[in-house]
C-alpha cells in the first residue's frame, strides 16, 4: 500500500485497520546471493539498494536484536558533509545528495530537515581550520560558508557573541543543506522498501559464524537459526564489525567505544539548526517533538556495555550551558549509549576485504548516520560489481598499510 | 565512573585519575625488526586490534595517582575489571583469566 | 636603576574562605624537590637526606620542617619549609652521582593551599571523589589526585586538615571551586 | 474551608495558608500543598493538555510518576520552569504557576482541534505523508510541524541561580525511605555503617505516611515513622536527604543524586544553591523505590477526574484532600477496596467499586458492603462522560451486555502494581518476568545491590520492613497489623461493547498513546517491545513511561499472541526523573567550567590593556594596541619595534620537561628524530618530534643543563601529551632506561627579548654569565641570576632576531618582567603577544606545529629532512617514515608563496589550484598554512602546505577566493627575511 494523505485519509475511515505489515519478520531461506550481516540503516540501504539499483533481490538482512536497534535507532541524527578531504567529502556528499529525496525514493517520510549545521569557531586556531573546511567545501561543489559572529546569531538568536567569554565566539561554518532526520524511520523505509522488492529481513537472528570453503571464499553465515548459505556477505556491523570479522579469521583496524547521548525534556522551539563546537566539545540540535538533543565524544576506554560515564554526560551538559547559559534550568530526560567503532584515521573501511566474496562496511565511529545511504549504496554497489566505486575505492583497508590515510581530525589538529 | 585497582598503589581509585592507554601487550619491535618487516606487518603493529568482545587486555595509565602504565584485563561487555597487574608482566593465559573470573575479584 | 624583586604566588583566598567552619589558607613559600630513586638506593638516599623516604605509596614522614610523600614506586616528593630546605636541592644534587636516582626542583610550580577546620573532609570532597573517611585516608596520607578539572596532590595533616596542593595556574580555579561550595553552603 | 478538605488529616500545616497563582488566577492552600492537591482542594482537576492531541487532563497520579498535570513555575527573571509536575510542585506564598500547551487557555484550546481528526493522526502518521510536492516539506510542512514541537514554553533568559556538585562515599546507600528503607537504615545504623538514605519526596516515610491504619510494633505507622525517624537523626552515621531524587546507577557503586534545595521556599536569598548534584560512592546499595499504581486501559480513561486509586488516598493522607465528593473505583486489584474503605472513612461517597474480576474475596465485598459501597464484580467502566472534568461513568458487563451509568465526579483506577526497576535495571541487573502478576521482578545484580519491598514484588509493610531489616544487615522481624495487600488480575484487554474506531482507551497520558497505536504497530510489522515504544512514541513522554509501559507491552504480547518476555521490556534509562541541567553542571559553570590557565605576567599584560586569546586551556596576550589600534596596526608596530630594537614576549606557556638520569640522551635519541648524544653540556638544540606513525607530533628547543639532564620545551598546547608519549614509551617500551621525567612548565616563567638590543637590556642585571657572543653563542645554555633570581639563560631565537629566554622561577617572573620593562624603556621596548611572534616565525620560515604541518606531515613534507637523523637505528616514527605511501610522489609539501600582488595577504586555510578556470569540483594542490603582512618586507608572506611543491618553485599558483577572486602567487622557499641568518650575530 502506497503512503500518502490520501491512503492515511482512506484507512481512517477504515479505523486503520488494514495497513499491511511494513517489513514482514522472514525465516531465513536455504541460500541467498547476498547475506547482509546487520540490519541498521546501512545494512537495509544496502539491501535495498542491491535489489533497487544494482537488481540483486535474492538478498536477505539478518539482526541478532531488532532492526534499526543499534546506531541508527542510539544517535542525535545529525547530517552534514562539510568535510575537508575530498574523500570524505565524496562520500559524505554522495550521502546528503541521496538524503534529499529519500522520503519519495522510499515512499517513507524520513522527514529529513534541511535545517542547516553550524560549527562554531572558538579561538584563532578553529578559525585557520574551519576556513580550510570552507574554501576546500566551495572548490569541491559542497555548501558550507564562513560566518561573522553576527550572521551566526542572525542565525542562531540565542547565540551570545560577545567576544569576552571564555570560548568566544569568533565565527563559524553553516551548511545549510545539512540538518537531521528521524532516525528510526529511515531503518524503517529501508526496510519497508527493501521486503517489497523481495529482501527477507530476519531479526533476532544472530550470526555466530562465517563458513569459507577449501578456495577461502565465502559460502554462507552460521546463525542461531540454522546455516543460510551465500554467494556473497556484506557485514554492516557497526560496533560489533570486530565480532564478526573475527568470525572470517580477519582482524581489523577498529576499536568500539561507549557513545553517550540525551535528550531534555520537549519545549517549544528554541534551537534552529545543529550547532557544533569542537573546542567546547558539544552539539545540539531541537527535535520536533521539541526535545534538546544533545552529544559529545566517546568514553575514553573500549567497551560493548552501551553503558557509559555520568562525568561524560555532566561535562557534555556543562558544555551546552557554556554556549547556552540559558538552558540551565531545562532538563535532561534521558541518557542512552551506544557503541561506536572507529579506525586509525577515524574514516570509514567501505570495500572487500582480503576473504573472497566478504564485503564490508564500518569503522563509522561517531558519524555514521549522515552516511547511511550513501554508505549503504557504495556497500551495494561494490557487493554487486566485485569492486569498489570511485566514492569508496579509496576507504580501503590497504590503506593502512601504505599509510594513505583520510584523517580528518588530524588535519583539523590543535595545536601549538 | 568505575573504580579501577591500581596495582603499583594496590588500591582502587575512581576512573576519573586514570586514562586508558589501549591494548596490552603489543611489544614494539625491536630496530632490527623493524627493518626487516614489510609495510603490512608494521602496520599490523600500529594499527590492528583485538577490539575483543569479553575479556580484553588493555592498559592503563594512573595519571593522577602514582603515575604508572598498568595492565588490566577487563570484561568489555559488563565492563567489570577481572585484573589488574603490573607492566612487564606476561598476557595472561585464557584458563588464568577464568580462573580469576571464578575468584571473582581483583 | 635598582628594582623591586618581589615573590608573588598569583593568587589569592577569597575573603569567604578566609573564617568560618572551615579555613583556607595559602601554604606560603616551600622548598619542593621530586625525588625519583630506585629503591636498591631508597635507604641510603634516605640516610644521606636525613630523613625517611617511605617505602609505600600514599604514605610520608615528617620531621621538624620537611614532609616527604612517596608518590609512586620510586617517587618521592619533599617538601620543606624555606629555612630547613634551602640547601636540600644541591645536597640531592651532588647524591645524584652517586646513586641511582635523580632530583628535579619543583619549588615555585606548585602552589600550596590548606584547608583546616570540622568538615575539612567535605572541603576536598566537593571536587575530589576519594574516599576521605579517616580509615580509608588516615591522618599522614599523601597522593596525587583530582579536584574537579585539575591535578592535586592531596595530602591529610590532621583529621580536619588537608593540604591541596596545585601547579600555579590551576590554584584560582581550586580556591575559586571551594569559594563557590563554600557560599552555597553557606546558604542551605 | 474548602468542601474537598479534611482538616484533621494530612503532613499540611492548617495554620499556615497560602495563596498561589494557577493560569492567573489565585488559588489558596496550606504550607505542605502541593500545585496539584491544592488545585484538587479548590475543585479543579484540570490542570494540562495532552501533547499531540491538545486534550484536557488532570493529575492521574500524586507523585513523580505523573504525566498529565505539567505547569510552568515562574519566579522572576530567569527562573521559568517549564514542564514541572503539579503534583510534586510544593507551593508558596505568591508562586506563580501556569498551564502548558495550550492556546489561547487551557479552559478552550485551538489545538485541541487535533483531537477532532485524531483518526488521522494515529501512530506514525508522519511516516506516511507529508511527502509531496516534494517542495512542500522544506516550506510547508516541515515548519509547521516544527511549530507544533514542544510542551512547555522554551527558555529565553539566563538562569540566576546557582548550582552545586558535590562527591560523598558511604557504606550504604539507601534510596527509598518507605518502610523497607528505613527499616534498612536503623538496622545498617545499628552496624555502625556510614548511611545516606534518599528520597525524592519532602517527607520521609514513603507508604507509611498514608498507612493510618497500619501499626508496627504496637505503634501506629505515623508515630513509629517519627519515631524510627528521630532514631537515625540522632544515630550520628545516618544523613538523611528528603527532597533528593537518585537520578542514575553507574558503574561500582556510583551513584547520582540530585538534592532540591529551594523550589519549595517563599524566600531565596541571592547566591543560595538552587540544587546540588551527590555523586555517591556506596559500598552497597540497597533499593527501596516501591511501585508504581497501574491505571486501566479502556475508553475515556484520561478525562480529568480519572486517577489512580493509590493518589486519592495520598492526596488525603498526606494533603488533607478529598479529590472528589462521590467516587466511583475501578480495580482489577484488592488494594483499591482498601483505598476505597480509607476515602469512605473520610467522609467521602464512594457511589460504587467496579471489579473487573469475576472473583474477589468474599471479605472485601462484606467490607464495602458494610460501608454502603455498591459493588459490581465483573464490571468494567466502558466510558466516561464530562467536559472539563468527569461527571458519569458508564459499567458493562460483557456476559449479559449490562450496561449502567453511575454519576461521579472523580474515577480511581488500580490495575496492580508495577514495581519500580529503574535503578536497578541502569545498575544492569537482570529481571525476570513473574507472569502471575503480570511483572518483572529483579533477579540477578550485576552490582552490590539489593532491591527489597515492593520493589522486588514483597507488597505488605510487614514484608518491606523484614526484608529492610535483612538488606541493612539486621535480623529483626516486625510485628505489624495491616490490611492484606491483596492480590489483583493483569488484563491486557478489558471488554467493550463500542467499536474501536469510536473509543480511545490511553496507554501512554502525555504522548496520547492509545490501545489502537499499539495493535497498528504490531499489525504493521512493528513486533518488539522497542520497536512499539519508538513507533508510537510511548513511555518516550516526560515520564518515561513509568504508568505506561506495562500495560504497553500487555497490548503488545496479547496482540502478537506471544509471552511478554518475549517481546521484551525497554531499557530504563538515567535520569530516574527529568533533572536540571543546572544541577548536572553544578560549580562547574563560567570560571569553573574549565580552566583558563593564566602565567605570573598575565596580570601585567591585562594591566596593558593586551587582548588576549585562548590557546589550548591557556589564555595568552595576542597583541598590545596602543591609542585606539588595530590588530593590524598593533601588530605592524610590535614586529617593527622588534627588528629595530626590542621586544618582550612571555613565553611562559611552552611546555617544559625536565628528563634527568643517566640514560637521558639515549631515551631523547628514542623520542626525537635527531641525535643527542654529542649535544655538549650548556649547548641547545631544536628538537622534532614524531608519532609513531611517522607525522610531526612536536618540537622544542631543548638544553642541555648537565650530563644527565636535559631541559625540555614543548608547544604549548601539545605539553600535557609529549610528556604522556614520553612516559608511555618510557614505562611501556623501554623500561630498562634509568631516566626520570618531571613535568616543570609551571616551575619556570619565560620571557622571551628579542631584537638587536636584548643582550644589553639585560647584561647589566645577569650575574654569573659571559654574555659575549664567543661565550655565550647562538643555542646556548646557560645558569646564574638575573636581578639576583636564579635563571636559565637560553639564547635562542624564534623571530630571527638576537634572542634569549629568561627562564626564572615562576613566583618571580612578575618582577622580573616588569623590571625588564622598565629598564627597556631605554631601548623603546615594546611587548608583543602571540600574532607577532608569529608574524616574526613566519617571516623565517619556522613552523608553528599544528598550523603549519597538522597530523598528516612527515618531516620530509615539511622540507625538515635535515633533522631526521639517517645513522640512528631506532626513534620513534623512524619506521614509519618508510611506508610506500610516505615516500611516495606526489605529497603536500610545505613552500612559501608570495603573492603578485604584494598588498593582498592570503586567507588562512584558502585552497591553491593550478588551474582556476577548471570546473567544480577542482583539482585542488594544497592550502595556505600561515599568512600575514610583513611590515619589516613592506609585502605579505605565506607558507602552504602544496602538492608536490618542492619541484614548483618559481611556478605560479592561484588561489581562488569565493565571489570570484582568483589571487596569484609564486612558490619560493619559505625563509623570506634574512636568509642567512646574520641578525643573529649582532653585537
Amino acid at each position: 500500500m502506497k503512503f500518502s494523505a490520501r491512503s492515511l485519509f482512506a484507512n481512517a475511515l477504515s479505523g486503520h485497520q488494514n495497513w499491511p505489515e511494513q517489513f514482514p519478520n522472514k525465516e531465513p531461506k536455504k541460500e541467498y546471493d547476498v547475506v547482509i550481516v546487520g540490519a541498521g540503516g546501512h545494512g537495509l540501504g544496502a539491501a535495498y539498494y542491491l535489489a533497487n539499483k544494482y537488481g540483486i533481490t535474492n538478498v536477505a538482512v539478518v539482526e541478532k536484536g531488532w532492526l534499526g536497534g543499534g546506531n541508527t535507532g542510539r544517535n542525535t541524527t545529525i547530517i552534514r558533509s562539510n568535510y575537508l578531504f575530498d574523500e570524505s567529502a565524496g562520500i559524505y556528499d554522495h550521502a546528503v545528495d541521496l538524503w534529499d529525496g529519500l522520503s519519495q525514493e522510499l515512499n517513507y517520510n524520513v522527514m529529513f530537515s534541511k535545517r542547516g549545521v553550524l560549527m562554531l569557531a572558538h579561538n584563532v586556531h578553529d578559525v585557520q581550520s574551519f576556513q580550510r573546511h570552507v574554501h576546500a567545501n566551495r572548490l569541491n561543489g559542497v555548501d558550507n560558508k564562513w560566518l561573522s559572529p553576527e550572521e551566526c546569531q542572525k542565525v542562531v538568536p540565542i547565540l551570545d557573541i560577545s567576544q569576552n567569554r571564555r570560548f568566544p565566539v569568533m565565527g563559524g561554518a553553516f551548511q545549510q543543506r545539512a540538518g537531521v532526520a528521524r532516525h528510526d524511520s529511515v531503518a524503517w523505509g529501508y526496510a519497508r522498501a527493501a521486503s517489497k522488492l523481495g529482501v527477507d529481513i530476519i531479526q533476532q537472528c544472530k550470526v555466530i559464524g562465517i563458513r569459507r570453503g577449501a578456495d577461502g571464499a565465502v559460502e554462507g553465515v552460521e546463525t542461531e537459526k540454522g546455516y543460510i548459505g551465500a554467494k556473497k556477505i556484506g557485514v554492516s556491523a557497526a560496533g560489533n564489525s570486530s565480532v564478526v570479522m573475527d568470525m572470517a579469521g580477519l582482524r581489523f583496524p577498529l576499536e568500539s567505544y561507549p557513545l553517550q547521548a540525551l535528550v531534555s525534556e520537549p519545549v517549544k522551539p528554541i534551537v534552529p539548526c545543529v550547532i557544533m563546537s569542537n573546542a567546547v566539545h558539544a552539539y545540539i540540535s531541537q527535535s520536533d517533538k521539541g526535545e534538546l538533543v544533545i552529544g559529545a565524544g566517546t568514553d575514553q576506554y573500549t567497551s560493548y556495555s552501551q553503558r557509559g560515564a555520568l562525568h561524560l554526560v555532566e561535562h557534555n551538559i556543562m558544555s551546552i550551558c557554556e554556549i547556552f547559559p540559558i538552558f540551565k534550568r531545562m532538563r535532561m530526560l534521558r541518557n542512552w549509549g551506544g557503541i561506536v567503532d572507529v579506525t586509525p584515521d577515524r574514516s570509514p573501511i567501505v570495500g572487500k576485504t582480503p576473504v573472497p566474496g566478504l564485503y564490508v562496511n564500518c569503522g563509522w565511529g561517531t558519524g555514521g548516520f549522515k552516511a547511511t545511504p550513501g554508505a549503504a549504496d557504495m556497500l551495494a554497489y561494490t557487493i554487486a560489481h566485485d569492486a569498489p566505486h570511485k566514492i569508496n575505492a579509496p576507504f580501503n583497508l590497504d590503506r593502512f598499510v601504505g599509510g594513505r590515510l583520510i584523517d580528518e581530525a588530524a588535519a583539523a589538529a590543535v595545536a601549538h | 565512573m568505575m573504580l579501577i585497582h591500581c596495582p603499583y598503589c594496590d588500591e582502587k581509585r575512581p576512573e576519573i585519575e586514570f586514562a586508558y592507554a589501549g591494548e596490552a601487550h603489543i611489544a614494539r619491535p625491536d630496530a632490527a625488526e623493524q627493518q626487516e618487516m614489510s609495510d603490512a606487518q608494521w602496520s599490523e603493529f600500529l594499527f590492528i586490534r583485538d577490539n575483543k568482545r569479553g575479556e580484553h587486555c588493555e592498559r592503563w595509565w594512573h595519571a593522577n595517582g602514582c603515575n604508572m602504565f598498568f595492565n588490566a584485563v577487563r570484561n568489555t561487555v559488563t565492563d567489570k575489571f577481572v585484573k589488574t597487574y603490573k607492566m612487564g608482566q606476561k598476557r595472561p593465559s585464557a584458563s588464568q583469566i577464568s580462573k580469576w573470573n571464578e575468584g571473582g575479584n581483583v | 636603576m635598582s628594582f623591586d624583586i618581589k615573590i608573588d604566588q598569583g593568587v589569592e583566598i577569597p575573603e569567604v574562605l578566609q573564617s568560618g567552619r572551615v579555613v583556607a589558607e595559602l601554604a606560603g613559600e616551600k622548598v619542593r624537590l621530586s625525588l625519583r630513586v630506585k629503591s636498591a638506593d631508597r635507604t641510603a638516599v634516605a640516610k644521606a637526606l636525613g630523613f625517611t623516604l617511605p617505602a609505600k605509596i600514599g604514605a610520608t614522614s615528617s620531621k621538624v620542617g620537611i614532609t616527604c610523600a612517596c608518590l609512586g614506586p620510586d617517587e618521592w616528593i619533599v617538601i620543606a619549609d624555606q629555612d630547613k630546605g634551602g640547601k636540600l636541592y644541591g645536597k640531592a644534587l651532588k647524591l645524584a652521582s652517586k646513586y641511582d636516582m635523580s632530583v628535579t626542583d619543583v619549588s615555585f610550580r606548585n602552589i600550596g593551599i590548606t584547608v583546616t577546620g570540622e568538615g575539612a573532609a567535605d572541603m576536598i570532597n566537593v571536587g575530589c571523589p576519594l574516599d576521605l573517611r579517616l580509615a580509608a585516608f588516615p591522618v599522614g596520607s599523601c597522593t596525587r589526585s583530582v579536584y574537579e578539572a585539575v591535578p592535586i596532590l592531596l595530602y591529610r595533616r590532621a583529621e580536619d586538615s588537608f593540604t591541596v596542593e596545585c601547579w600555579r595556574s590551576f590554584a584560582p580555579y581550586v580556591v575559586g571551586l571551594m569559594a563557590a561550595h563554600r557560599s552555597g553552603a553557606a546558604s542551605t | 474551608m474548602s468542601e474537598f478538605r479534611r482538616p484533621g488529616r494530612g503532613l499540611v500545616d492548617y495554620d499556615s495558608p497560602v495563596k498561589f497563582s494557577f493560569d492567573g488566577k489565585t488559588y489558596d492552600g496550606f504550607e505542605g500543598d502541593t500545585v496539584a492537591s491544592a488545585l484538587l482542594a479548590s475543585g479543579v482537576h484540570l490542570m494540562g493538555r495532552s501533547f499531540k492531541y491538545h486534550r484536557p487532563r488532570g493529575p492521574v497520579g500524586a507523585g513523580s510518576e505523573e504525566p498529565n498535570a505539567l505547569i510552568t513555575v515562574t519566579r522572576g527573571k530567569g527562573r521559568m520552569t517549564p514542564n514541572l509536575r503539579a503534583t510534586t510542585m510544593e507551593i508558596y506564598a505568591g508562586k506563580e504557576t501556569a498551564s502548558q500547551n495550550r492556546y489561547p487557555g487551557l479552559g478552550f484550546d485551538a489545538g485541541a482541534f487535533n483531537n477532532v481528526f485524531s483518526a488521522f493522526f494515529p501512530a506514525g502518521f508522519y511516516n506516511k505523508t507529508f511527502m509531496w510536492p516534494k517542495s512542500f516539506w522544506d516550506k510547508v510542512y516541515e515548519p509547521f510541524i516544527r511549530k507544533m514541537a514542544g510542551l512547555g514554553p522554551a527558555p529565553t533568559e539566563v538562569d540566576p541561580d546557582n548550582y552545586g556538585s558535590v562527591y560523598a562515599t558511604c557504606d550504604v546507600l539507601i534510596v527509598g525511605s518507605g518502610p523497607a528503607g528505613l527499616a534498612a537504615a536503623l538496622a545498617a545504623s545499628k552496624k555502625d555503617q556510614d548511611v545516606i538514605l534518599v528520597d525524592e519526596n519532602p517527607q520521609l516515610g514513603g507508604s507509611l505516611i498514608s498507612s493510618p491504619e497500619v501499626t508496627i510494633d504496637g505503634l501506629s505507622a505515623a508515630d513509629w515513622r517519627a519515631k524510627t525517624l528521630k532514631t537515625l537523626e540522632k544515630s550520628g552515621n545516618v544523613r538523611l536527604m528528603p527532597r533528593t531524587t537518585a537520578i542514575g546507577y553507574y558503574h561500582d557503586n556510583f551513584v547520582a543524586l540530585a538534592e532540591r534545595h529551594t523550589d519549595h521556599l517563599p524566600m531565596v536569598e541571592p547566591g543560595r544553591i538552587r540544587e546540588t548534584l551527590h555523586r555517591i560512592r556506596a559500598g552497597e546499595v540497597i533499593l527501596a523505590q516501591g511501585a508504581i499504581e497501574r491505571p486501566l486501559v479502556f475508553d475515556g480513561n484520561d478525562r480529568p477526574g480519572v486517577m489512580l486509586a493509590s493518589a486519592a488516598q495520598t492526596y488525603l493522607n498526606i494533603y488533607g484532600v478529598a479529590v472528589g465528593k462521590e467516587l466511583v473505583v475501578f480495580t482489577s486489584h484488592d488494594s483499591a477496596y482498601n483505598a476505597a474503605f480509607e476515602l469512605a472513612g473520610a467522609n467521602v461517597r464512594i457511589a460504587s467499586i467496579i471489579d473487573a474480576r469475576r472473583e474477589v474475596h468474599a471479605h472485601l465485598i462484606e467490607e464495602a458492603e458494610r460501608r454502603g459501597i455498591d459493588v459490581h464484580i465483573g464490571m468494567v467502566v466502558s466510558g466516561t462522560k464530562g467536559k472539563k472534568r468527569i461527571s458519569e461513568v458508564e459499567i458493562y458487563e460483557s456476559v449479559h451486555n449490562d450496561r449502567k451509568r453511575i454519576k461521579c465526579d472523580a474515577l480511581l483506577m488500580c490495575g496492580g502494581w508495577t514495581p519500580s526497576l529503574h535503578l536497578w535495571s541502569h545498575s544492569k541487573g537482570s529481571i525476570k518476568w513473574d507472569s502471575q502478576t503480570g511483572v518483572y521482578l529483579p533477579d540477578k545484580a550485576n552490582e552490590n545491590c539489593v532491591c527489597i519491598g515492593a520493589s522486588n514484588g514483597d507488597f505488605g509493610v510487614k514484608a518491606a520492613l523484614d526484608a529492610g531489616s535483612k538488606a541493612g544487615g539486621g535480623r529483626k522481624t516486625y510485628k505489624t497489623e495491616e490490611p492484606d495487600f491483596g492480590v489483583g488480575e493483569v488484563f491486557d484487554h478489558l471488554p467493550s461493547y463500542k467499536k474501536s474506531s469510536k473509543t480511545k482507551a490511553f496507554v501512554d497520558f502525555q504522548n496520547d498513546v492509545t490501545d489502537k497505536d499499539i495493535k497498528l504497530a504490531v499489525r504493521e510489522g512493528f513486533h518488539s517491545i522497542e520497536h512499539v515504544k519508538r513507533y508510537t512514541t510511548n513511555g518516550m513522554a516526560t515520564d518515561q513511561g513509568k504508568t505506561s509501559n506495562l500495560n504497553a507491552l500487555e497490548i503488545a504480547s496479547k496482540a502478537l499472541g506471544k509471552d511478554a518476555p518475549q517481546v521484551g521490556l525497554t531499557t530504563f534509562r538515567p535520569p530516574y526523573t527529568p533533572t536540571t541541567f543546572g544541577a548536572l553542571c553544578g560549580y562547574r559553570t563560567d570560571d569553573l567550567f574549565e580552566v583558563t590557565r593564566k602565567t605570573a605576567i598575565d596580570p601585567w599584560a591585562e594591566g596593558q590593556g593586551a587582548v588576549f586569546e585562548p590557546v589550548g586551556v591557556w589564555r595568552r596576550a595576542w597583541y598590545f594596541p596602543q591609542d585606539g589600534e588595530d590588530m593590524h596596526a598593533a601588530v605592524a608596530r610590535e614586529c617593527k619595534v622588534t627588528r629595530d630594537s626590542l621586544g618582550i614576549f612571555d613565553a611562559s606557556t611552552l611546555g617544559k620537561i625536565e628528563v634527568v638520569g643517566p640514560d637521558a640522551s639515549k631515551f631523547m635519541n628514542l623520542m626525537y628524530t635527531n641525535p643527542w648524544s654529542k649535544l655538549g653540556v650548556g649547548a641547545c638544540r631544536y628538537g622534532l618530534m614524531l608519532g609513531e606513525n611517522g607525522y610531526i607530533y612536536d618540537d622544542g628547543v631543548v638544553g642541555r643543563i648537565a650530563e644527565d639532564r636535559f631541559h625540555v620545551t614543548t608547544t604549548t598546547g601539545g605539553a600535557p601529551r609529549v610528556y604522556r608519549h614520553m612516559e608511555d614509551y618510557l614505562q611501556t617500551e623501554f623500561p630498562e632506561l634509568d631516566v626520570w621525567l618531571t613535568s616543570t612548565t609551571e616551575q619556570w616563567s619565560v620571557i622571551a627579548l628579542n631584537g638587536p638590543n636584548a643582550r644589553k637590556l639585560i647584561a647589566p642585571f645577569v650575574e654569573g654569565i659571559d654574555l659575549s657572543p664567543e661565550a655565550f653563542p647562538h643555542m646556548a645554555v646557560r645558569e646564574g641570576s638575573i636581578f639576583g633570581i636564579p635563571t636559565r639563560l637560553f639564547r635562542v631565537s624564534f623571530s630571527g632576531e638576537l634572542g634569549f629566554e629568561i627562564n626564572i622561577p615562576s613566583h618571580f617572573g612578575l618582577a622580573v618582567w616588569k623590571a625588564l620593562f622598565e629598564a627597556g624603556q631605554e631601548y623603546n621596548i615594546t611587548p608583543y603577544g602571540t600574532e607577532t611572534m608569529h608574524v616574526l616565525r613566519a617571516e623565517k620560515g619556522f613552523i608553528i606545529v599544528g598550523q603549519d604541518t597538522d597530523g598528516t606531515v612527515t618531516p620530509q613534507d615539511a622540507g625538515m629532512n635535515w633533522i631526521v637523523s639517517k645513522k640512528k637505528k631506532d626513534f620513534v616514527g623512524k619506521r614509519s617514515l618508510q611506508r610506500s605511501d610516505l615516500v611516495a610522489e606526489g605529497r603536500k609539501q610545505l613552500i612559501g608563496l608570495l603573492t603578485d600582488d604584494p598588498k593582498v595577504v592570503l586567507e588562512e586555510g584558502a585552497q591553491i589550484v593550478a588551474d582556476p578556470n577548471q570546473p567544480i569540483p577542482m583539482d585542488m594542490l594544497g592550502h595556505v598554512t600561515s599568512s600575514y603582512w610583513s611590515e619589516s618586507l613592506g609585502k605579505s608572506v605565506a607558507m602552504a602546505l602544496v602538492k608536490d611543491g618542492f619541484n614548483l618553485m618559481g611556478q605560479t599558483l592561484h588561489i581562488p577566493m569565493a565571489g570570484g577572486v582568483v589571487h596569484k602567487a609564486t612558490v619560493v622557499k619559505p625563509v623570506f627575511y634574512d636568509p642567512n641568518g646574520e641578525r643573529l650575530n649582532v653585537l
